[in-house]
Order: C-alpha cells, then sequence, then structure tokens
C-alpha cells in the first residue's frame, strides 16, 4: 500500500492528467449543457494529451532539438511522444469545431442547449404522434 | 516485390486525392467521381486478394524509407483486403441504392460535400483494414467519426442533428478512451506498431511486469472500439442514428462503420495484444458476457419499437451482440462465425434500410407499423426484398443469415463452461428474432387498409436493383458458403502468424 | 523550486478544469477554459515540448477558444440578462415544438 | 393449381383479406393498432415525462458518480503501475526513440527531431491528421454553410465598424504584418526550431481572422473568395499526397530516391520536410480562417 502510494506521488503529473481525464469525461457525458459537453471534451483531450507527453518527459534532458551536433540521446528526451501529441491537437480542434457548428444548428432550430429538454421533445413525439 | 502489392496504399491515396477533387467539383462531378472511385477500390482490393490467396502470402507495406519499429506500416494478408473489399462492395451498392432519396433528402448546395465525405469514409475504411500501427489506427478512426457523423446530420432535420450529437457524444467518449488505451501500452511497451507490440506484450506478460496496467490498457482500447461499434450498455444511440438518417447513410453506417472497428478491435487482440494474453486478462469472458446481453436486450427492444428503422436499427445492436460474442468464445471456429456474421451482417442491413425506405415511400412516408400495413402489395420487389433480409436475419437456411449461426453453434460444442450460455443465448434470440421479423413480415404482406393514405407513384424497377445485387451476394454466400470458409481459415493462419 | 512551479501548475489546472465543470454560466466557462488552455501551453514548455507549447497556444488558447466565444455569439448568450433570457427561451421552445409537429404532419 | 395461382395472384394485389384468421395471431397488430387511436395530448405526456425524469435524475447522478469514482480508481492504480516519470530507464527510451534522435538529423536532415520524426518517420500518420482537417473542414462547410440568398436576416447586424476607429484600425494595420510575418518565420523554420506547419498556419490564420473581424466579413472575403481558399486548399492536400506518394513509393519498393536531406541547419534542407511544412500550414491556415467565417458569418 505504501509502496503504491509513493509511486503514485512519483507519477504526480500523469495523475493530474487522469484528473483532467475523469473530469472532461463527467462534463461529456452529464453535463446537460451542450456548450459545456464540448468544453468537456475538449478538457478530456488536453488530459489525455498531458498523459501522453509526460511519459516522453527524461528529467535533466533538454528539448530534442539538435544543437552544436550533438547527437547522443543521453542529452535529450524522446521524441515520439511530443509528435503524437501535435496529431492530437489538431484532431481535438476538429473534433470540436463540429461540435460546436452542431451546438449552433440545434439552438438555431430548437432554441435550447439542454440535451435533457431535447431529448424529451424526440421522446415525447414518439410517444405520442404518428412519426 | 510485385506491382499487385502496392495496391491498398494506391487505392488509399487515391480516396484521398478524390475526396479533395469531389470537395472543389461540383455535384455531378463529384457523384461520378465517388462512384467511380468505389468500383476502383473494389477492382484493386480485389487484385490484392487474388495475390495474397494464390501465393498464400502476407506482407507488410512500409510507408517510407524506414523498416518496421521506425516508420509506419500497412500490412495485407487475406483478411484484410477481403475486408475491404466487402467494405467497397457494400459502400458501393449502399450509395446507388439510395440516391434517390440522397438527392431528395439533402440540400442541394450539400451535394459534393456528401460525395466528399462518403470518399472519406471510404479511405478510413481502407486505412482501418490495412493499418499495422496502432496510432495510425487513431487517426484513421477519426476520420471515420467526423465523416460518419457528416454523413448522417448531412439530412437536414432537427432530429437527425440530435442524433448526430448523442452519435459524436458516444463516439468521443470511445475515442478518448481508446488513446488513453494506446498511451498505456506505448508507455508500457514503447512501440506502436503490431508485430512488435506483440512480441513485447507476450515477453512482458511471460515476466509478470506491469500485467495490472496491461490489462487496463487492453480494457480500455477494447472498451472505446465497443462503445464506438455499439455493443449492448452503449447502443442507445444507435435506433435515432441508424433510424432518421438517409437510407443511403444508415446502411452504411449500420453496415460498414461498425464494422470497422469490430475489424480494428480483431486486430488488436490477435496481432497486437495476441489471443493468448487477450484470454489471460479476463476481458474475454466480459466480451461474452456483453455480447450475450446485447442479442437479448437488443431484440427485445426491437419489439418495443414502433418505427420500421426503428426497430431495424436495434436489430443491429442484437447482430453487434453476435458478433461480440463471438470475439469472447476464443477459439478460431468462434473468430470464424464471427467474420461470417460481419459479412451477413454488412450484407443484409443495407438491404434491409434502403427496401424499408422504399416502403414507407410507398405509404406515404410513413415509417409506423399500422401505416406499413399492406405497403409490400403497393411495392412488390421492396416488400419481396425486405421479407428475404428478414429471413436472412432470423437465420433460415439457404440465406446468408443462416451459416454464421450455424458456425457458432457448432463453435459453442467446443467449449467448456460457456456451451451452454451460448446455446441458450442463440435460442433465445433466434427465437425473438423470429417474432419481431416475421411479425414485420406479415404486417407488410397483410391486405391495404382502405383509408390507406398513400401516393401512388412510379416504381422504378432499376431503384431496387443495388438491394437485389445484395440479396444476390446474400444468397451466393448462402447456399455454397464453403469458398468463403475456406478463404477465411486460410487468413486466420496468415492473420495470426508472427 | 522547479518541482514548486510545476506543482503550482498543475494544481492551476485542476482548478481550472473543476471550475468549468461547476460554473453554471457558459461565458464563465469559456474563460476559465482560457485560462486552462493558457496554463496548459506553459506545462508543455515545462515539460521539455516547445512544439507543443505554440501549438497549443496557437490553437487551444487562440481557435478553439474563439470558436467558442463565436458560438456563444450566434447563440445571444453574451451580456443578456438571465431571467429574460431563460424567458425568451421557454417560449421559443414550445413555438418550436409546435411548428416542429406541425411540419411534420404537413410533410407526413 | 390455377385456383391456387389465382389466389397468389390475387393476395399479391392484396385483394385477399386474411386478417380473420390473423387477429387471433397477432395481438402486437391490435396494440399497435390501439396505440394509434389513444389521442395526443402533448403537456400530459410532457408532464409526467418530466416527473419521471426528475425521479430518475437522483439514481442516474449517484449511480454516474460512483461509475467515475471506479473508472479514476481503476486509471490511478493503473497509473501507480506505469513506468515512473522522468526515468531515464522507462521502456519507452527505446532503439525507436534512439534512432530518432541520434540518426534523424543524418537521414531525414531535420534539425529539430519532433518534426523529422512527424513528416519523414511516420508521415502517414500525419498525411492522416491533415485529412482529418479537412474532414472537419468538409463537415462544418455542410453544416454551417447558408449562402447570402438563403439567409433570413443578417447576421452581423450589430457589429461595430470596428475600422472606423482610428486607434484599432492604426494598430491592426501594424500587427497584422507582424503576426503574418511571424506565423511565415515559424512555418519556414519548422525544421530547425520548435514549431512547423501546424503552430505556423494557425497563427497566420489568426493574422487573418483579426482582418476580418475588424474590417468585416464582406470586405475580407471581397479579399479572400471562396474559391481562392478552396483552390489553396486543394494544391496544398494534393501536393502534400503526391509527394507522399512519392516518397512511400520509393520507399516500399527500395527504389532510389531523388530526394537528399542536404545540410542539416540550413533553411533550405531536410528534403521534403520544408516543402510539406508549407503545404500543411496552408491547410492549416485555410481551414481555421474558414471556421471563423462560418462561425461569423454563415459563408466564406
Amino acid at each position: 500500500m505504501e509502496k503504491l502510494f509513493t509511486h503514485l506521488l512519483e507519477n504526480y503529473e500523469a495523475c493530474v492528467a487522469v484528473v483532467l481525464f475523469v473530469i472532461g469525461l463527467c462534463m461529456l457525458l452529464f453535463d446537460r449543457n451542450l456548450l459545456k459537453k464540448v468544453i468537456g471534451l475538449d478538457i478530456m483531450d488536453t488530459g489525455t494529451f498531458l498523459l501522453l507527453a509526460d511519459r516522453g518527459y527524461i528529467a535533466g534532458r533538454s528539448v530534442p532539438i539538435v544543437t552544436d551536433g550533438v547527437t547522443d540521446m543521453a542529452n535529450y528526451i524522446n521524441p515520439i511522444p511530443a509528435g503524437l501529441v501535435l496529431t492530437g491537437i489538431v484532431v481535438s480542434v476538429s473534433v470540436s469545431a463540429l461540435m460546436l457548428s452542431l451546438t449552433v444548428r440545434i439552438y438555431k432550430k430548437y432554441h435550447t442547449l439542454d440535451m435533457d429538454a431535447l431529448y424529451l421533445m424526440m421522446s415525447d413525439r414518439r410517444k405520442g404522434g404518428r412519426v | 516485390m510485385s506491382f499487385v502489392q502496392n495496391f491498398p496504399f494506391f487505392s488509399i491515396i487515391l480516396c484521398l486525392l478524390c475526396a479533395v477533387a469531389t470537395f472543389v467539383a461540383g455535384d455531378r462531378w463529384g457523384r461520378r467521381l465517388t462512384i467511380g472511385l468505389l468500383s476502383v477500390s473494389i477492382v484493386l482490393q480485389s487484385c490484392v486478394l487474388w495475390f495474397c490467396a494464390s501465393n498464400n502470402t502476407s506482407y507488410a507495406y512500409m510507408m517510407g524509407h524506414y523498416p518496421a519499429p521506425w516508420g509506419n506500416e500497412i500490412a495485407a494478408g487475406i483478411i484484410e483486403p477481403l475486408m475491404a473489399l466487402l467494405f467497397s462492395v457494400v459502400l458501393l451498392l449502399s450509395v446507388l441504392g439510395g440516391m434517390d432519396h440522397i438527392l431528395k433528402d439533402i440540400p442541394a448546395d450539400r451535394h459534393h460535400l456528401y460525395w466528399s465525405m462518403v470518399d472519406l469514409t471510404l479511405v478510413s475504411l481502407l486505412a482501418l483494414s490495412y493499418t499495422n500501427d496502432i496510432f495510425t489506427g487513431y487517426v484513421f478512426i477519426e476520420i471515420c467519426t467526423i465523416a460518419s457523423c457528416a454523413l448522417l446530420s448531412a439530412k437536414d432535420t432537427g432530429r437527425t442533428l440530435i442524433a448526430s450529437v448523442r452519435y459524436m457524444v458516444f463516439a468521443l467518449v470511445g475515442s478518448g478512451l481508446f488513446l488513453i488505451g494506446v498511451i498505456f501500452t506505448y508507455s508500457i511497451t514503447g512501440h506502436l506498431l503490431f508485430p512488435q507490440l506483440h512480441e513485447t506484450i507476450a515477453a512482458l506478460w511471460a515476466e509478470g511486469t506491469y500485467r495490472f496496467s496491461m490489462t487496463v490498457a487492453i480494457g480500455l482500447m477494447t472498451a472505446g472500439l465497443a462503445i464506438k461499434s455499439g455493443l449492448f450498455p452503449f447502443h442507445f444511440w444507435m435506433p435515432d442514428t441508424y433510424g432518421r438518417a438517409t437510407p443511403a447513410s444508415s446502411g452504411i453506417l449500420s453496415g460498414v462503420v461498425s464494422k470497422a472497428y469490430i475489424l480494428l478491435l480483431i486486430k488488436v487482440i490477435y496481432r497486437a495484444v495476441g489471443i493468448e494474453v487477450f484470454a489471460a486478462s479476463g476481458i474475454q469472458s466480459v466480451l461474452l458476457i456483453f455480447g450475450i446481453a446485447g442479442m437479448i436486450v437488443g431484440s427485445v427492444s426491437a419489439i418495443r419499437s414502433k418505427r420500421l428503422t426503428t426497430m431495424v436499427a436495434y436489430s443491429s445492436a442484437a447482430q453487434i451482440g453476435y458478433i461480440y460474442m463471438g470475439l469472447g468464445m476464443g477459439t478460431q471456429a468462434a473468430l470464424l462465425a464471427a467474420f461470417l456474421h460481419i459479412f451477413s451482417h454488412a450484407l443484409t442491413k443495407p438491404m434491409l434500410f434502403l427496401s424499408a425506405s422504399q416502403l414507407a415511400d410507398a405509404s406515404g412516408g410513413h415509417m409506423d407499423f399500422p401505416s406499413l400495413q399492406g405497403a409490400g402489395h403497393r411495392n412488390v420487389t421492396a416488400g419481396v426484398l425486405f421479407t428475404a433480409g428478414a429471413l436472412s436475419m432470423v437465420g433460415v437456411p439457404l440465406f446468408i443469415g443462416f451459416i454464421p449461426k450455424l458456425q457458432f453453434a457448432s463453435a459453442a460444442f467446443e467449449l467448456t463452461w460457456q456451451k451452454w450460455p451460448v446455446l441458450l443465448a442463440l435460442a433465445i434470440s433466434t427465437l425473438l428474432n423470429v417474432l419481431y421479423f416475421l411479425y414485420t413480415a406479415m404486417v407488410l404482406w397483410l391486405p391495404q387498409k382502405d383509408n390507406a393514405a398513400f401516393c401512388p407513384q412510379e416504381r422504378r424497377w432499376i431503384a431496387s436493383a443495388p438491394a437485389m445485387v445484395l440479396l444476390a451476394i446474400g444468397l451466393v454466400i448462402g447456399i455454397h458458403s464453403a469458398p468463403l470458409t475456406a478463404l477465411l481459415q486460410q487468413g486466420f493462419a496468415l492473420f495470426c502468424q508472427y | 523550486m522547479m518541482t514548486i512551479f510545476r506543482l503550482i501548475l498543475l494544481t492551476g489546472l485542476i482548478v481550472c478544469a473543476a471550475a468549468t465543470a461547476l460554473t453554471k454560466k457558459p461565458m464563465q466557462a469559456v474563460i476559465i477554459y482560457m485560462a486552462y488552455s493558457v496554463i496548459m501551453s506553459v506545462v508543455w514548455i515545462m515539460l521539455e515540448s516547445p512544439d507543443l507549447a505554440i501549438t497549443e497556444a496557437a490553437v487551444g488558447a487562440g481557435i478553439t477558444s474563439l470558436l467558442l466565444f463565436l458560438t456563444l455569439r450566434r447563440l445571444n448568450l453574451i451580456d443578456r440578462d438571465e431571467e429574460h433570457r431563460k424567458h425568451e427561451e421557454e417560449s421559443l421552445r414550445e413555438h418550436a415544438s409546435h411548428a416542429e409537429q406541425k411540419e411534420e404532419d404537413g410533410h407526413a | 393449381m390455377r385456383n391456387e395461382k389465382g389466389l397468389f395472384r390475387r393476395w399479391l394485389n392484396g385483394q385477399v383479406d386474411w386478417s380473420a384468421m390473423l387477429e387471433q395471431d397477432t395481438p402486437a397488430a391490435a396494440t399497435t393498432a390501439a396505440a394509434e387511436t389513444v389521442p395526443y395530448h402533448p403537456h400530459h405526456d410532457m408532464a409526467s415525462a418530466r416527473r419521471a425524469i426528475r425521479c430518475g435524475q437522483k439514481a442516474y447522478t449517484v449511480l454516474a458518480i460512483v461509475l467515475c469514482l471506479i473508472f479514476s480508481a481503476f486509471m490511478l492504480l493503473t497509473v501507480a503501475n506505469l513506468p515512473s516519470y522522468g526515468s531515464d530507464s522507462a521502456p519507452t527510451v527505446n532503439e525507436v526513440a534512439e534512432r530518432y534522435v541520434e540518426k534523424g538529423t543524418e537521414e531525414t536532415g531535420a534539425v529539430n527531431t519532433v518534426a523529422g520524426m512527424i513528416l519523414d518517420y511516420r508521415a502517414f500518420d500525419t498525411l492522416g491528421e491533415s485529412f482529418v482537417l479537412f474532414t472537419a473542414m468538409c463537415a462544418v462547410t455542410m453544416l454551417m454553410n447558408v449562402p447570402g440568398k438563403r439567409r433570413v436576416r443578417k447576421l452581423d447586424q450589430d457589429t461595430m465598424d470596428y475600422y472606423q476607429d482610428p486607434i484599432i484600425r492604426t494598430v491592426c494595420k501594424l500587427v497584422i504584418p507582424i503576426i503574418l510575418m511571424f506565423g511565415i518565420y515559424i512555418l519556414l523554420n519548422g525544421h530547425l526550431s520548435p514549431g512547423g506547419g501546424f503552430s505556423g498556419g494557425a497563427i497566420m490564420a489568426s493574422a487573418l481572422i483579426i482582418y476580418a473581424l475588424v474590417w468585416g466579413g464582406e470586405r475580407a472575403s471581397r479579399a479572400i473568395p471562396a474559391k481562392a481558399l478552396r483552390i489553396i486548399v486543394l494544391c496544398a492536400l494534393g501536393f502534400y499526397a503526391c509527394s507522399k506518394t512519392y516518397s512511400f513509393f520509393t520507399g516500399a519498393n527500395h527504389l532510389h530516391s531523388i530526394i537528399s536531406p542536404g545540410t542539416p541547419g540550413r533553411i533550405l534542407s531536410a528534403g521534403l520536410i520544408l516543402p510539406l511544412n508549407v503545404a500543411v500550414g496552408f491547410v492549416v491556415c485555410c481551414t481555421m480562417y474558414s471556421f471563423y467565417m462560418y462561425f461569423r458569418r454563415g459563408e466564406l
């Protein structure tokens, strides 16, 4: 148990990333406001990226940009996570742009951002009306 | 290296170029380009399949100048081009069959974008079939998600918008979980390509280090893909998504997009993680349980639904349950059954959606059962097609749906404790299938109501031709399934060959 | 010293994320999210990834927040009396639901 | 036989009444018919459904919190079981990362290892990533594009005329070129210093967005017409895909590629990385700018 806690404290940055991921996930799943769902999605993604990037960090080493012709791995951190996160950030902004445009369209149509009310309207009509 | 081996890569790049060209071209050229692209893709995949099957080889194709652990790779054996071929065929036939509705449902200024999205969906399907790298898989999953959301929301009504938001929320949770799983795997193994992952994971598992993290990572990847393909506790987005879109989109989404996620999951399980580790981690049994639950719950929801397309959509949830049950059983016979079920479902579902939309057209655009009464008489071709699809879904011999069910049952006898639950689930689910599909077929062939508010419209025989082709392929496989089974068996040997 | 700075930044991240989750007004949530992105780009610097820091500052704090603000604007959620907005929303929603009902019936 | 055939045809035409036979067999048909006759009470349904939802809400919240706690506990346990943070003996520091750093400059010509990795070693991912942007751009166009003819009311009716304000106008005239220059600098130095196509493109887009914000959407769309944006995206993505086709094809078939890494450290070096960065930058710039225009104005 104690060992687990020390290890958890060692990996504090990953812990923060996990907490951010869970906060974002909760917002995405359980917040009723559509706009805040989108923000939750962004927070979730950044949490993931933080987790990925801190896996590449090595204490005491520097940016993986070759300086003065020194190409020894012992001087630089791992470049792979940075590249993957770069990909991820761009994916995340495209997805949130799409979600935001859906939000705008839904608001123009139904004048609400409350997902529960929207589902209610849908189920309401399904129950009674001939659809 | 033979020139044919370049074809998977060529088809992917061709799709990308066509997608961009379609975006700039107008509606008509976009449509021609897309249909041409789909046909070319069919030809290319057939060539690759023929090459691999006749030489009995599988190969990895370097994407760049750097070999395996450093560069990206795609891989092709028999399974990969076979699935890519299936995806292209179903995509082409759904698009052709739903053409009238695409032109009618979607505003004219969006047509070229719709075609562009079809191209991008094809790109992601092909890349997901061929990829040999887990992060490439993630990138193309995202393309697939965005493109399918756009296919869904292209029909401009409020309900499709709400359905797309719901779909996106679930899909994004799914890809988030998948990415976290990838990150855990990467941080334990330091690799991203399937073969290297396989080696490292097997070594780590034997050693016993990081076992817990490995289990959670596999679980997260599985859960992410399961959410995206709509396994039981997460199937709530299905009815609105599949039931409200334009029929071509419903066919594409239910027929092939969900199958592409399942194919990626199978690749992760068999090629990256390894089936031994997967079985030992205990996630296999969880998949089995959820698959069985999905079969039952999906069918019950389908019985309770009041719209035709909603019913068909819920039945998709049940069919996805079958496939996951096959993965959960874990034997090679069960995997074969799962693949056969992927075939059967991918060929039958678009046919059901296409003919359902034609039946609804014949009933004044209504989808509820009372209005559909006697619709089979008003549009005989669509009625016959729907009935055939329903029979296939139930698992009547001669139709394609019978083959996987038989295979599931025979695979179940090899198991130990899972035998009886699987057989029982198969029996109950088939019974429920009979209830709702035969009920629907009966409603279609009841005599017409006098006050039926339908508008008689000119029946275009050609409009049902793509659905008929789907039916014909299904019948051919259903009557003579030995070649496909043999091909799949041959493919498995190459698929797991590391 | 660096560790302390790092811990402060990470605490800031969690506080911002939680605050975004707990605020009721979308406008405030967006502003806090912007602060969150800026902190995040400093965290990337601490992790020796300046590539990510530049991208996050331009894309996360810049473009994404801008899109969120534009959405708020399109939704008329900026500078509006909350009560009045709710009232208006309610009436509009009723209206929309009836209109859609009619439209679907008519369409059918 | 002939009689049966006639019966079949009549049945196909819907003239045979089987409902008498089927009435006992299909009670479900009766219930759906009954459901149809129930009058439609939207308000009654709404109220009861709301009550039901409010009752379910508490259970739902509790369940959600419990699930989230279990999920985070699992994730934290996993994190505790991962390799330590910042250690140099983690499994991720393996031959893959080593080659990227140690031979990357020699093989790709890029001093910035990250740029070399994403645009040369793992270029297929990055190709996919640019197409994610393109897909999102198409999807947003599909959802948000409201051409001028169909627009009911003007979207930016209450905008101030920022460009009439002398301070804002002067400052923007000064700042926009600087931002644009900075973006281009970051774009062109992607292989030498931090940055590259994605960040440089986003910075260039922000300059364009400021222009559109201050001088208004109409003038911006006259300055940068929609057609030009489309052509730029087409050319950039086409160039990207074609050049990568060449390098993938030569690589996979073990052919000699004419692209040489050049002298590391020079601005004109690193083979395809510089042109690819420029292409990606243009794609990102156009995509972000068109996101802005669609959200703001409804058309490009």
